[in-house]
């Protein structure tokens, strides 16, 4: 789940991160409530990057051009993100930028900090870039190791070691998958700020974090409706171009199975992974979002059944064909209570094909 | 055949939920041996005949189980993965999907520290067909033979074994890695005991878009396994950006493609099928050739 | 520092510890304001252990008998320490008893669970007793193990074992020396819940523990006026029987001088370790603190200076020579400026002893 | 000598604060080789000549120091101490006092799986009369000899170092482990370094009420140490339940009392001091004689 900048800011705000005064509006009118002085900085709250190249960033050296500016950064769309709203900060005299970050480091299976004294630009374009892996049992002297090596020293070494230690407290205590301060700047009198902050919380964890309780569902507002609404009913649904509706269970087996789809060329509709262990109603639910594309023309199930039981699918498929007759499925059903599905369809106009390529192919000829 | 054989004991963490009833009763007609069954506060039950303890110390104590089976939810499996590992079972196998990372993370590390084989999370489990299913794998699609199976998906592996069955060729050990980005095995030491082993003829390792374990697997192949290698990676036509289900899958600025695994995979001489049904065609060719490479 | 039980219990409340419904009184006139029904027990909140066989936990099956138990028990004084506030609460029908802390053993280096199905009795005399080391990194199955080990089975194993956890989450985050629930209690329908509650946090933490800042002065009403001064000023001093005043630097010279004045026949008025490093300000308010004993004849000063700098407290000497002329001070001053020292207290009639056991002679035949 | 000699190049974490600064001005009077300091932010200053840097790698990278000494405050110096580890120091002396116990214990876990050598917190430090002085002792007072000393107490020491000193006994090396209840090196390690050192003929051991140290060390020594061993206990006149200064020095549920610990030490033929000064009579006895036991 991707945080807004503000909220970000917030959190940093809790740790004792250094952030600017900031205020949060919705309506250009909230900016007379606003007594930092000018010039200020304008910035949409969007759950994208790129923000500041598409225009989203604006900075007014009145209350009057602010007043012109803000109407028109809260109707900006960037990347298909609707502007939620402006937060409304003092434009600082910079002196330096850095950049600084910690993620868990997949490959070598601990959280790393990130971090280069060029900030301000994408981390994978800058030279310099330090990364440190933080092995277990962490101690926060790293974070001064790591402020050396990007080449810190006296006060703002230890400014930037005390916000790097912050940062890994709360990549630790909230979960996260990214913390990020991008730029993390140094303004006259030598503070360090943090400009600009990204938080993606783990989805995987979202249940175990209270502080978030309830806001999944406000957070996926840069997702289509349909992959945000299986989010939801925790299927895994991606939208594509094509007219083949695809629903498999596991990831391999749907990534194989479009695969196969575009190698004897057809188009996949989407990927949909139910999971394991989908029941009738998961099931249903998610023919139901692949039903949701208006391109579609034809849905491919593909269920190899390890711990979804063949005859919860079969069941859920009854309902589906009963209440859209006119949709066209193709369905290929294997493994565990395999016989007991195939009684169950027996009954219905369902075409059980049990071979993949062969379905794969019905599907192509079938949408064509 | 690799990691699990007759004699590997099993005692099954969560064994009274509805997952691990299920399993347990499947692996038992498998044939596998389930001595213990551990649900804190249910000590003294049993599920299809398995008693159950409290504890794994109490399990192990009574039934000298050496392999763990973890079904227990996500916010206490990393708890019940450290009581296993703590307790001295040699591997531990974690089918739970959803743990959060930086728990994966933990358990990693102290699995690592104990030298104790982690196989997991998020992952189908390991076969030996014909002797011992540690997992949630369909057994009636497995044969035992041959071929070594080591993948990071459930559903592409039982696809591809069953191709395997019906071509009869026959598996040593399949194992499920896991599709989760930070796990514990990897290919490689999959890979090692493959080479080692000698039930196993042909390999077949099944890959997916996200990080770059297949590359690095492709190159440790190159250097190190005289066996021959049959590839596959799923996820060639997957979009950029977005989490493929598993959430180890996904293309992230521009690194973890399907071409640059295929690409690695080819460099290091490994036969690379475009469809899951025609791994069984490039083994069928190996295992007729003698093995060398 | 000792926590009241209320406060034990707060804290116990607030990581999910299941505690009996409860009301602090002050006055006997605040029962009229508790509807917990009766019985109750009315327990006085003390710094101290052994309050149960001392008197201080009454029942009281009505309102009136409750009125007239109030006032005695407030007025009660046990091993010292005056009674602040009672804790009222509903009389418990308990059907098992239980002991379960958490503690940090020195001998191991490590923290321990001690628990034992014997609960309501010193631990120190119950048999049973499972003592459980924590090893890096904790995990909490540990708690299972250690409720199995004291006999729980079924759903009272994972009761006690939540409890464990959490009694550990406490002492690491509040830095805690104890945590201690004894008795944990099993009560008609199987509830487990923490009826008295002990809490002492590590003096050397406090300062990193905002919850307990301005706690530390209301907190040592069970210590002796001057030994309560003492702390406050930083320096050790325990109070004893006898007439002369010991001021050495250092936990073992103190002792050893303590010692060594009852080996020669002396009889010492107290322990006053004034600690390494102590400045003139330090000295001369550790010299002010044992001239407070009515029964003290002669002070020992004994200081063989390793951070400590003789001319600073030769300085000090000087203030309080002045100040207090009839004071008898017998003075043995080692090591960094000792000779800086000399000068100093030459122009003062402060006689130096530079051997240890003559100095001691000297101060018990100053003090007979 | 045992722990430190002329060529071990020490680092002063903390270096510019005011304990820090003094006692690098003492041990460099002394002889001592500090060949470095830190103070995160003040990298590139210098202490009475000493190089100053921001991060002990940088500073042991420069100087290949190999001990490190902690004078950083309270809070800050369980991660000092991690950080002088974690480079590769092999000895690690924590001054600080009023370290959290969870911290000591912290950093304990962390040394010992390092295998580093860690003494404190809250001790004196180590002097190998003149060789070299890591720590707080008031260097004067020390004269190089054939006594092995091993405390719990600073100012102890000096009193017994000092009545040795004018009893023309000198020392070999003087080790403070320092009084608080969780700590790095106890008496054991620091008694069979003794055992084993050509320049030590007989070892002084100085304990004081709380724990059981004393009477652990005292079984070893019975059924370890050859060489000749004089204690002392203070404490005898403290009351119970009271801490004597020392975090540790208390005694507590009748356990840890000097009573148990001379017993102890009587039982293992060691020779019991009543008083400090006493302490030098025995040892010259003991050193007049040849040494054994």
């Amino acid at each position: 789940m991707n945080l807004y900048e503000f909220e970000a800011k917030n959190i940093f705000a809790q740790y004792g991160v250094p952030i600017p005064p900031s205020k949060l509006i919705t309506r250009p009118q909230d900016l007379n409530k606003i007594f930092f002085g000018y010039p200020l900085t304008l910035k949409c709250q969007v759950l994208t990057g790129g923000r500041g190249k598409a225009g989203g960033i604006k900075f007014a050296k009145s209350l009057a051009e602010a007043q012109k500016i803000a109407p028109e950064l809260l109707d900006l769309e960037i990347k298909g993100c609707k502007t939620q709203s402006l937060l409304v900060e003092p434009k600082l005299n910079i002196t330096n930028e850095y950049y600084l970050s910690v993620t868990l480091d997949r490959e070598l299976g601990v959280p790393v900090f990130i971090a280069t004294s060029e900030g301000g630009v994408e981390v994978e374009q800058a030279k310099n870039v330090v990364k440190m892996p933080i092995h277990f049992p962490y101690s926060a002297f790293l974070t001064r190791t790591l402020a050396y090596k990007i080449g810190l020293n006296g006060e703002a070494l230890n400014k930037f070691a005390s916000i790097a230690d912050k940062l890994y407290q709360i990549f630790i205590e909230r979960d996260l998958d990214l913390i990020e301060i991008n730029p993390l700047v140094a303004v006259e009198g030598n503070e360090l700020l943090a400009l600009d902050g990204k938080i993606v919380v783990n989805d995987d964890s979202l249940m175990r974090q209270p502080y978030f309780a309830g806001w999944l569902e406000s957070h996926l507002v840069d997702l289509p409706k349909v992959e945000r609404l299986a989010k939801l009913h925790g299927v895994n649904l991606v939208e594509l171009d094509g007219d083949i509706g695809i629903l498999c269970n596991g990831a391999g087996l749907t990534m194989a199975t479009m695969d196969m789809v575009a190698e004897f060329g057809g188009k996949p509709a989407n990927f949909l992974d139910a999971g394991g262990g989908s029941d009738q109603a998961k099931t249903l639910a998610a023919l139901e979002l692949v039903n949701k594309n208006p391109k579609l023309k034809v849905i491919l199930l593909n269920i190899l059944g390890g711990i979804t039981a063949c005859d919860d699918v079969a069941n859920a498929l009854v309902e589906f064909v009963k209440a859209h007759s006119n949709v066209k499925l193709v369905v290929r059903l294997r493994g565990n209570n395999q016989e007991k599905a195939k009684e169950i369809l027996s009954h219905y106009n369902v075409k059980l094909i049990p071979d993949l390529e062969e379905a794969v192919k019905t599907a192509i000829a079938l949408a064509s | 055949m690799i990691l699990v054989n007759k004699d590997t004991k099993v005692v099954v963490q969560g064994i009274t939920g509805k997952m691990g009833q299920t399993h347990t009763a499947r692996m038992l007609e498998y044939g596998t041996q389930i001595v213990a069954g551990v649900t804190p506060g249910r000590g003294g039950q049993t599920v299809h005949g398995v008693p159950v303890f409290d504890t794994v110390a109490q399990a192990v104590e009574k039934t000298n189980a050496n392999c763990s089976i973890v079904f227990v939810p996500p916010y206490l499996a990393c708890d019940a993965g450290f009581e296993a590992i703590h307790v001295g079972v040699s591997l531990l196998v974690v089918i739970t999907e959803g743990i959060p990372p930086n728990d994966t993370a933990k358990l990693v590390n102290y699995a690592n520290s104990h030298k104790v084989t982690f196989m997991g999370p998020n992952c189908p489990g390991v076969v030996s067909p014909g002797h011992s299913l540690i997992g949630i794998m369909p057994g009636s699609i497995f044969k035992e033979g041959k071929v070594g199976m080591v993948s990071k998906s459930g559903t592409l592996t039982y696809e591809i074994a069953l191709a395997l069955t019906e071509a009869n060729l026959g598996q040593s050990t399949c194992v499920g890695v896991g599709g989760d980005p930070v796990k514990g095995i990897e290919y490689q030491p999959v890979l090692n005991l493959f080479e080692a082993d000698p039930h196993t003829d042909v390999i077949v390792l099944i890959g997916e878009i996200g990080g770059n374990a297949e590359e690095k697997a492709a190159q440790y192949i190159k250097e190190h396994i005289k066996k021959p290698v049959v590839g596959f990676i799923a996820g060639q036509t997957a979009p950029p950006g977005k989490r493929m289900g598993h959430a180890g899958a996904i293309i992230s600025q521009g690194s973890g493609t399907a071409k640059s695994k295929i690409e690695a995979f080819e460099k290091a001489n490994i036969r690379v099928a475009k469809t899951p049904g025609q791994v069984a065609k490039l083994v069928s060719e190996l295992i007729k050739q003698p093995a060398v490479k």
